[in-house]
């Protein structure tokens, strides 16, 4: 079983989902949840299983699909994207969990199930044109999900959503084939395969072109400054579950893109588009950071917030060092756990109001003091406390970019400070002050089933803000195998500056250091 | 004085008429039924209809067979050649008439399928399409175009209804013109080399070095606007909708897939040599038409308020896509062209069918038009099943993988990076990007609006039988199943182009 | 004074034009045909013509075609022109625009 | 040995989360003495590492598990007890323990009672985790903690607007001194290849002047917005919003030195770099001044007794940059006990005067409250520096660096500061305790404090007084074993005598002055209309220099309307009006360009034609271009093309 | 000389009466000016030597093509004054004339001929009747039977369409009205 764990993670919800078909509609929650949890312990399994000593892929299964033009289903798993999928597995099962009364939930929770394959499928996909598969497959739920679930706005907020994501990734897909045709040139083979890439070696300016193109798909997908304003209207609109979903998991999908291809296939312009990147997650962080605090709806804040933070994963995978690489891949995954808490936090007080505008709530702690703990906890996770899980992203990220640039690095650190401005003065305009809404003066605190999704998360929060080795590790063998594969690969002199040789490295600094471990 | 003439039968490959005697024979069989008793049962002539394309069918595997064996194979006074290319597009011909068919079993009664000379029709505009597209001689290029042009305005008009009949007269009048032109172009290229045959047409015009490009070009333009009529490209697309509009949904969808494969064989025969010998003027002007037709028709697409006319305008568009192929003209392209149009063919006839099955007779109040989105407002919530399939065929022809289409531009946009066209690549992956918003539009209103119209039945039932759900199903299977076959698909038609020489 | 083959070919572009400028110019279907008639006509002529001069048959087949080609899309034609007529009691093309956009 | 750093350092952490299980519930008595208990366990540990520290000089290092290790990265949790930390220790578990103890009462009535115990430990723990951890990182930890913290306290009353702006204010300034320390790290990493303190300092020796020199600058920047050192002054004065006990342990003994504390234990590095030294210690006699004259006009005990804690801070600072670490540290440990004595005692009166806190308003309070003059009074002798109190052993301790070190400058501001600082103190000590009373026409009524909460006061009142003649000669042995040490002695007897005289004389002298002029019988409640209240110094000191109204005009609101802007006219007017423009585009071609089918098949036709026509005019240019290739090439070279 | 004055003479001829037939109101003239342009190509015919082609020319298009449009004329009542509705006649004439003006630009150049052979050619003495039959039922037998089968297919249209059949549209009829005209005719056949 062990062997096609990866194929059943992926297809399983999805078998769920079309058998979900039958069940009855007032236990379609259960069975959602009993799903969800299947596949949330599968990914357990995963994680148990996998060795985390070995930095390439494991659980590799290769089905020719269209040989022909080499395309084939190749699926695998390596410390960079087991976490990601556990995540999406774990974001999928409290995320039904905690789904109230929602209409049409049998349809809710079969989108869900599908939306968790192309989730599961984009993070093993080993394979260009699968990846890409999965990649598209993803808007088709959330499309639906927004657009059927959602506020006043929902239609175009969708559309949006789906129509930017799209047109970015026909881009990328061009350049995916330009790839394989490059391949096809070098080895007289068609070959999508990830892996075989790897291995090809690019003269720099067609790895400046296919950069950009792959750029293209994986900027909206992050969304990076200037792509970014499909992504307010998209939260905006989106139900709870919608935005917890997008913001943790799908978001993910962009940067971890980023390097999964753009680094290890281009590290040449990887190093060439370093500081235009750098400067645009730096507009990244501060503008939205800005914008957020702009904002009367504590969900937009949400939503800038993810943006901002978005841009420090970005500045942390162009770090092009172990550091950073791993940082970014890490703080995908706090991200991915505090904005998902945040936006199932500002769920839980939409489903009691029925408005996410911050000037009509005003002293909330007085009346929700739980709630208002677990939202403080997850805005100081937010704000990047340190033993919060974001601080050790935050952290490396930047850290490993101030070997990069120092000025650009203090500039990104702006980020901390733009950061605590918008989260305190929205939690200030929500949680402070006095009661003054009749209508808030009853509400009643968080109840069980909003608990069960929201205490896991503020443990995970603490708990690898503390210890994040077990996550870090992995990922960071993952990463060094990248990183090397980097250098090896880069050609120009500029390139192989940058991108540090951790075989060099390891006489030097590395023994004393794996001594102290 | 004249000698007499000795042909001995061997040399005539008489194998080579079999699959377009076939349904001229049907059909004949078709009118004589209906002399000795008419009135007879729709259900009667469609499967009597299928049974000869079964036929034919196999008449092509036949051929297709020959074709395997001994390549490209000359027959009857070398007026017919079967290569590649003709088995495949017939292929492409005969199992799409297979599939639309049966859609004339529908539930409702319409006029066209109460004549027996419709399927007679039919069956002759078959052999049409077939004898045009297994020559290269333009003769007979023009007259099978005539015959299954002539049987296809019939049929349109036979739906009987005011819309239907100026659709009629509309696509007759404008294909009376693209007549003038081909037969125009014919005549430059005949005084050019003396030759009505596209083979030596391009060895007379490489062994004169093209000399006369300036008459060889009045000759493509010629050629480009009647062949431009027949694929619908801008401007000479403006037929395109209003026919679709007013003909049956079962018949515009057998419009989108069936003329158009039959032309874009000729139109491959044609420009292919050219595009080779590097007349520039023809890539040029061909990379500008595949553009405009392509994003023209996008943008027209977006401001549809009817799904019949956005599916029409979307057709045109894939057809520019495809015309791309041509333009590019390796053999990946060339290859990318039939496989894409199979896909398309697969996920067309769904769409088509789709619209069929929700036919209704009397428009219910504030239905501007049979298929107006309105009507498809809030689907998913009276027939979820419905809407999810039509949502389903929309994605596919938005290219979303892993639906059909979606390999079929992918493989299209392959062969336009391998050949060396980037610029068009991206424009056909942006475009792409443009359609996704007429086709979601489709969604948005199945599944997103409420109801705005009260149909007096499940819509998506008004005109459903058996037969038609099977198609639909088939459709179905073949949308979402489609990367199962890819390889084997692809392997095929890659064979047959390259071994045809293009 | 010789005629040569492109005085032909000269003609039967006059008239092919002739034909065009019918085709975009008559509102009445019938005269419309007429033009169409025209152009296929002229191309007529140049087919003998060439065939003339090259000393080859395949000009007059060509035009044989064209002439029956001709000759069955007038049946067609009419039999359009019938049915429309029928209903609307005109054959006059400005009223025939219920489908636009 | 470990286990008692185990217990020193979790003790507070235990208290915390036990009185943050009743955070949701009512008051509840245990919440505030289990907390207190365990307080009191992590200073009998910390006393028991102290002896241990003194008597042996072996210090503690243990690392307790790994945080971070990725690349080159390693960051374990580590700890380490010298006698650095160990002096840090004390001072903070001591302080706390009181505070802790006393707050009991003074927060009695508070609903929140619980939540405050949970914060209050938590900082505790906070600030133990800042001078125990063995690295960089460590330290970054307890510095947002404390932060962290540190904004929960003082917007502890969340229903006061004020309370709550300044909490945020005070977290917002600290963030933006602690990229400034993050940048230091980043800096002492990438340079040194380690976090660990022993390794980077180790490291630092062979770096060049320039970097060195940045990671100093950075890491100070850091120290500034911790210490609350000029520019980023102004959130300590708005953070006594919070209550009492927090203003005193926080916000005056431990968490504002933390930055002192900082630069201490990277003497290693600021050794290497004297410039910066200078600097700091330059800025340090600036803040001096700076916050002791606004101390002179302030009418809020609370905020006068702030500005008194950022005048010490400068003399800590002082020392530090001038090389005297030592001296810094025994400084921050004499004025934690004193300075946490102070605003407890601030507090009873502000309880025994419902909070209000003009001392204007008040006068004669000594009859009522006994008690807690005689401590502040004491308290208040410590600080202006009087023999043989506290202050005197470690403030003139600072003059003596400068003047020694021949800065005379910085010696003549902190000598001018000592004045400026005995008179304050005893100017609020006056209208509070003595004069005429004012606050029974106002309807006070005055009451003293609970007992206990007096005698919890009480080892602070002992401390404040022995700490200076009784422990300066151990402590200097211990810890001149880790801090460079440097012995501070005027060249002759004879000036060091009138240099002490001299200043004891002008320190009395202010005393005396402020007692003068501020138990008169005519001290009114200021209402804005007397000559002083008008003239141009008095305004811009108790206007604060003008630097909060600075902040707000040209920082804070031009902040907020950038924002709006940026949200307003880019994000929406610009970003995505132009990717909405461009669907509109498409979508409005479509809707123009539509007519060209316009259902009329005469105007079919004739686009027919006309594209015909197109193509044909194409080809004809083409193919005319071709046949006279010749000769157009011939003009084109005619024409020098 | 005398196949100049020939070529010049009908080609006046054919082009006035094609320029009638296009610019004229009044339908009689139209059609009769079309026949007679038919008839003038024809002499074209007999002068390039296709004498079946020029027979044929006037008995399909003179005779059956012309008799149709006369009986359709009459049909749809045209014969007299057809008004039409000009629009702008500037573009018309303007499309027309750039068109015959591009082409004769490049058709009055003479075509290169040197690779040109006849694949068919005329043979000697053979009269042109007998020459277009040996082409046409060897060569171009197939496309000569899809004619036959073009032909068959114009004339089932033809029928169809104009048939009576039509006249009832069972598209807009619906369901109900259908069955019950079933049941009436059945009802009159017993």
């Amino acid at each position: 079983m062990l062997d096609h764990i990866l194929s059943i993670l992926i297809f399983f919800p999805a078998l769920a989902g079309v058998l979900g078909f039958v069940v009855n509609k007032d236990s379609i929650r259960s069975y959602g949840v009993a799903v969800a949890t299947i596949e949330f312990v599968l990914a357990l399994w995963l994680w148990f299983a996998f060795d985390n000593t070995v930095s390439g892929m494991q659980f590799m299964e290769t089905i020719a699909l269209i040989p022909t033009f080499g395309i084939n289903y190749i699926v695998g798993v390596d410390g960079i994207s087991m976490f990601i999928i556990i995540l999406a597995a774990f974001f999928t099962m409290i995320g039904i969990a905690s789904l109230g009364d929602t209409k049409d939930i049998k349809n809710m929770i079969i989108t869900l199930l599908f939306l968790q394959m192309t989730m599961v499928g984009v993070f093993v996909a080993l394979d260009a044109i699968i990846f890409y598969v999965f990649w598209e497959l993803s808007l088709v739920p959330m499309l639906y999900i927004i657009g059927a679930w959602g506020g006043p706005l929902r239609i175009y907020a969708s559309v949006k959503f789906f129509l930017y994501t799209f047109a970015g990734s026909l881009v990328m897909l061009v350049g995916m084939l330009f790839m394989a045709y490059f391949y096809y040139q070098a080895t007289g083979q068609w070959s999508f395969a990830l892996l075989d890439w790897y291995r090809l070696i690019l003269p720099e300016t067609f790895q400046l072109w296919l950069f950009v193109a792959f750029f293209f798909g994986f900027a909206i997908k992050v969304p990076m400054f200037p792509f970014h304003t499909w992504l307010p209207y998209a939260h905006g609109q989106a139900p709870t579950i919608g935005s917890v979903i997008l913001a943790a998991i799908l978001l993910k999908m962009g940067t971890y893109a980023f390097i999964r291809f753009s680094l290890p296939l281009f590290p040449d312009a990887s190093v060439y588009f370093m500081y235009p990147i750098a400067v645009l997650a730096i507009i990244m962080i501060i503008y939205t950071a800005m914008v957020a605090y702009a904002q009367k709806d504590v969900k937009q804040v949400v939503a800038y917030s993810s943006v901002s933070h978005m841009g420090v994963i970005i500045l942390g995978t162009f770090a092009l060092n172990v550091e950073g690489i791993s940082g970014s891949i890490f703080l995908m995954i706090a991200h991915g756990v505090v904005s998902g808490a945040l936006f199932l936090l500002v769920g839980v007080i939409y489903d009691r109001r029925h408005t996410k505008m911050m000037d009509q709530f005003g002293g909330l702690a007085h009346v929700m003091p739980k709630y208002a703990t677990i939202f403080g906890i997850m805005m100081m996770a937010s704000v990047g406390m340190p033993l919060t899980i974001n601080f050790v992203g935050e952290f490396l990220s930047l850290l490993g970019f101030y070997q990069q640039s120092h000025i650009l690095t203090l500039l990104a650190g702006i980020a901390i400070i733009v950061g605590a401005i918008y989260m305190l003065a929205a939690y200030k305009k929500m949680f402070f002050g006095n009661v003054t809404k009749e209508e808030n003066k009853n509400l009643p605190d968080v109840n069980k089933r909003e608990l069960i999704a929201l205490v896991p998360l503020v443990i995970i929060t603490i708990w690898l803000g503390i210890y994040p080795k077990p996550v870090l590790g992995p990922i960071n063998t993952s990463v060094e195998s990248v990183v090397q594969l980097m250098h090896e690969k880069s050609i120009t002199e500029e390139a192989k500056k940058r991108i540090p040789n951790l075989l060099e490295d390891i006489t030097i600094t590395k023994t004393s250091m794996k001594g102290a471990h | 004085m004249l000698s007499p003439v000795n042909i001995s039968m061997e040399s005539l490959n008489l194998i080579t008429l079999a699959p377009m005697l076939i349904p001229v024979v049907g059909a004949l069989l078709i009118i004589i039924m209906d002399l000795f008793k008419s009135e007879q049962d729709k259900s009667l002539y469609v499967m009597i209809s299928l049974l000869i394309l079964g036929i034919d069918f196999m008449a092509l595997l036949e051929s297709a067979g020959v074709f395997a064996k001994d390549g490209t194979v000359m027959g009857v006074f070398d007026v017919m050649m079967i290569d590649g290319l003709a088995i495949l597009s017939q292929f492409i011909i005969v199992v799409a008439s297979m599939l639309f068919i049966p859609l004339a079993l529908s539930k409702s009664r319409f006029s066209e399928y109460a004549y027996a000379e419709f399927f007679a029709l039919f069956l002759f505009m078959i052999a049409g399409f077939q004898f045009m597209v297994s020559t290269d001689n333009l003769i007979l290029v023009f007259v099978g175009l005539e015959t299954a042009s002539l049987a296809l305005y019939t049929l349109i008009a036979m739906h009987n209804r005011d819309k239907s009949f100026e659709a009629a007269v509309k696509y007759f009048t404008m294909g009376a013109l693209a007549a003038g032109f081909y037969s125009f172009g014919a005549m430059v290229f005949y005084a050019l080399t003396g030759s009505v045959e596209i083979n030596q047409i391009a060895s007379v015009l490489s062994d004169n070095n093209y000399a006369d490009i300036g008459f060889v070009l009045v000759g493509v333009v010629f050629m480009l606007a009647s062949f431009g009529f027949k694929l619908s490209m801008v401007p000479f697309h403006t037929w395109t909708p209003d026919v679709y509009e007013g003909s049956s949904s079962a018949l515009a969808g057998y419009m989108s897939i069936v003329p158009k494969i039959a032309a874009f064989v000729v139109a491959m025969r044609l420009f292919e040599f050219l595009i080779h010998s590097g007349v520039v003027w023809l890539e040029v002007v061909l990379y500008a038409l595949v553009v405009i037709t392509m994003t023209m028709a996008n943008i027209w697409a977006l401001v549809q308020q009817d799904v019949k006319r956005m599916l029409a305008y979307s057709s045109i568009s894939h057809a520019g896509f495809v015309m791309a192929a041509i333009l590019i003209g390796t053999t990946q392209a060339n290859s990318a062209l039939f496989f894409y149009w199979i896909l398309f063919s697969v996920t067309n006839l769904g769409s088509f069918s789709m619209l069929w099955i929700s036919r209704q007779k009397k428009l219910p109040s504030g239905q501007q038009s049979d298929h107006s989105f309105d009507k498809f407002s809030g689907l998913a919530k009276t027939s979820p099943l419905a809407a999810s399939i039509m949502a389903l065929f929309m994605l596919s022809l938005a290219g979303l993988p892993p639906f059909a289409l979606f390999w079929g531009k992918m493989y299209m946009i392959s062969a336009a990076v391998t050949g060396g066209y980037t610029v068009l690549a991206l424009i056909m992956a942006l475009n792409s990007a443009i359609a996704g918003y007429y086709y979601l539009k489709l969604i948005v209103y199945m599944f997103m609006k409420d109801p705005i119209i009260v149909h007096n039945a499940d819509i998506s039932a008004v005109n459903a039988t058996n037969a038609i759900k099977t198609i639909v199903g088939v459709a179905v299977i073949g949308t979402i199943f489609a990367f199962l076959t890819v390889n084997s698909l692809l392997e095929f038609v890659t064979s047959f182009v390259y071994n045809s020489g293009y | 004074m010789e005629i040569g083959l492109n005085h032909y070919l000269v003609l039967s572009t006059i008239l092919f034009a002739i034909g065009l400028v019918g085709v975009m110019r008559r509102k009445n279907l019938l005269m419309l045909f007429f033009a169409t008639e025209i152009l296929l006509n002229s191309v007529n002529i140049s087919f003998a013509a060439i065939s003339h001069y090259y000393g080859d048959l395949t000009g007059q087949m060509f035009a044989f075609f064209v002439i029956a080609i001709a000759a069955s899309e007038v049946a067609v034609g009419l039999g359009l022109l019938v049915v429309w007529h029928k209903r609307h009691n005109s054959i006059d093309l400005d009223k025939m625009s219920t489908m636009r956009g | 040995m470990e286990l008692f750093l185990y217990t020193a350092l979790f003790a507070p952490l235990v208290g915390s989360m036990f009185a943050a299980l009743y955070s949701g519930s009512p008051k509840n008595i245990i919440a505030g003495i289990i907390p207190s208990i365990l307080l009191g366990v992590s200073l009998i540990s910390s006393t028991i590492l102290l002896v241990l520290v003194l008597t042996t000089g072996h210090t503690l290092h243990v690392e307790m598990m790994t945080w971070m290790a990725t690349g080159d990265l390693y960051i374990p949790f580590g700890f380490v007890v010298d006698q650095i930390s160990v002096t840090m220790m004390m001072v903070v578990t001591l302080v706390s323990t009181v505070v802790h103890v006393y707050a009991i009462g003074y927060m009695s009535h508070d609903k929140a009672f619980n939540r405050f115990f949970a914060w209050l430990s938590a900082f505790v723990f906070s600030m133990l985790i800042l001078v125990m951890s063995d690295n960089f990182a460590g330290l970054f930890i307890g510095w947002e903690g404390v932060g962290l913290c540190s904004w929960g306290l003082i917007g502890f009353w969340y229903h006061k607007e004020s309370a709550t702006w300044a909490a945020n204010e005070a977290f917002i300034m600290n963030r933006i001194a602690d990229l400034g320390m993050l940048i230091g790290i980043f800096l002492v990493f990438w340079n040194t290849g380690t976090l660990q303190y022993d390794g980077a300092f180790a490291a630092m020796q062979n770096l060049d002047t320039d970097t060195l020199t940045w990671i100093g600058i950075f890491l100070f920047v850091g120290a500034m917005g911790k210490s609350a050192q000029f520019p980023l002054h102004t959130w300590l004065a708005d953070a006594m919003e919070g209550p009492t006990p927090v203003s005193a342990l926080i916000h005056a003994a431990t968490m504002v030195t933390a930055g002192v504390y900082l630069v201490v234990r990277s003497n290693e590095l600021y050794a290497l770099i004297p410039n910066v030294g200078l600097f700091i210690a330059s800025l340090g006699a600036f803040v001096a001044i700076f916050a002791a004259t606004m101390a002179l006009v302030n009418r809020d005990i609370k905020r006068v007794i702030a500005y008194s804690t950022l005048s010490q801070l400068g003399y800590m600072f002082a020392a530090a940059g001038l090389g005297a670490y030592w001296v810094a540290l025994f400084h921050l440990m004499a004025h934690a006990f004193f300075k946490a004595l102070l605003f407890l005692g601030g507090g009873n009166v502000m309880h025994a005067m419902s909070d209000e806190l003009d001392p204007f308003k008040m006068g004669g309070l000594g009859k009522a409250m006994k008690g807690t003059m005689i401590l502040m009074t004491l308290a208040s002798v410590a600080l202006a520096g009087i023999f043989p109190l506290a202050g005197f052993f470690s403030k003139d301790l600072i003059l003596e660096v400068a003047f020694v070190d021949h800065h005379f400058i910085i010696y003549s501001v902190l000598l001018v500061t000592a004045g400026l600082t005995a008179f304050y103190s005893f100017r609020i000590i006056a209208l509070i305790f003595h004069g005429e009373d004012r606050h029974t026409a106002l309807g006070f009524h005055p009451h003293e404090a609970y007992k206990f909460m007096l005698w919890a006061m009480a080892p602070l009142a002992v401390l404040a007084v022995i700490a200076g003649f009784l422990f300066k000669g151990t402590y200097f042995e211990m810890i001149t074993q880790l801090l460079p040490a440097t012995e501070y002695h005027v060249h002759s007897a004879v000036t060091y005598w009138i240099m002490t005289i001299g200043t004891q004389a002008f320190v009395i002298a202010a005393i005396y002055f402020a007692y003068k002029k501020y138990m008169s019988k005519d001290i009114k409640v200021p209402d804005g209309t007397s000559k002083m209240e008008n003239s141009f110094a008095y305004k811009l000191l108790i206007n604060q220099y003008y630097i909060p109204y600075f902040y707000e005009e040209y920082l804070v609101k031009p902040y907020r309307e950038l924002s709006t802007v940026c949200w307003e006219k880019v994000d929406q007017k610009i970003v995505d009006a132009s990717v909405d423009g461009i669907a509109k585009v498409f979508y409005t071609t479509g809707v123009k360009t539509r007519t060209m089918q316009n259902g009329n098949l005469s105007t079919m036709l004739k686009w027919m034609v006309a594209g015909t026509v197109a193509l044909l005019s194409l080809a004809v240019v083409f193919g005319l271009a071709a046949r006279y290739s010749g000769e157009i090439r011939l003009f084109l070279s005619g024409l020098g093309v | 000389m005398f196949e100049a004055i020939a070529f010049y003479l009908f080609a006046f001829l054919t082009i006035s009466m094609f320029y009638i037939t296009v610019t004229t109101s009044q339908a009689l003239y139209a059609l009769t000016a079309l026949a007679a342009g038919m008839i003038f190509i024809s002499a074209f015919f007999f002068i390039l030597g296709a004498d079946f082609l020029g027979a044929i020319q006037i008995v399909v298009y003179s005779g059956a093509v012309m008799a149709l449009y006369a009986f359709g004329m009459m049909f749809f009542d045209t014969t007299r004054d057809v008004k039409e509705k000009q629009g702008n006649n500037a573009i018309i004439l303007g499309l027309g004339t750039m068109a015959a003006l591009l082409i004769v630009a490049i058709f009055s150049a003479p075509i290169i001929s040197d690779n040109i052979s006849a694949f068919y050619p005329m043979t000697a003495g053979a009269g042109n009747t007998q020459e277009v039959g040996m082409v046409l039922f060897t060569k171009y037998l197939v496309p000569f039977e899809v004619a036959a089968v073009m032909l068959l297919v114009a004339m089932i249209a033809g029928i169809v369409l104009a048939g009576k059949k039509m006249d009832i549209s069972l598209t807009l009829t619906e369901e109900d009205e259908i069955r019950a005209m079933r049941e009436e005719q059945e009802k009159e056949v017993s």
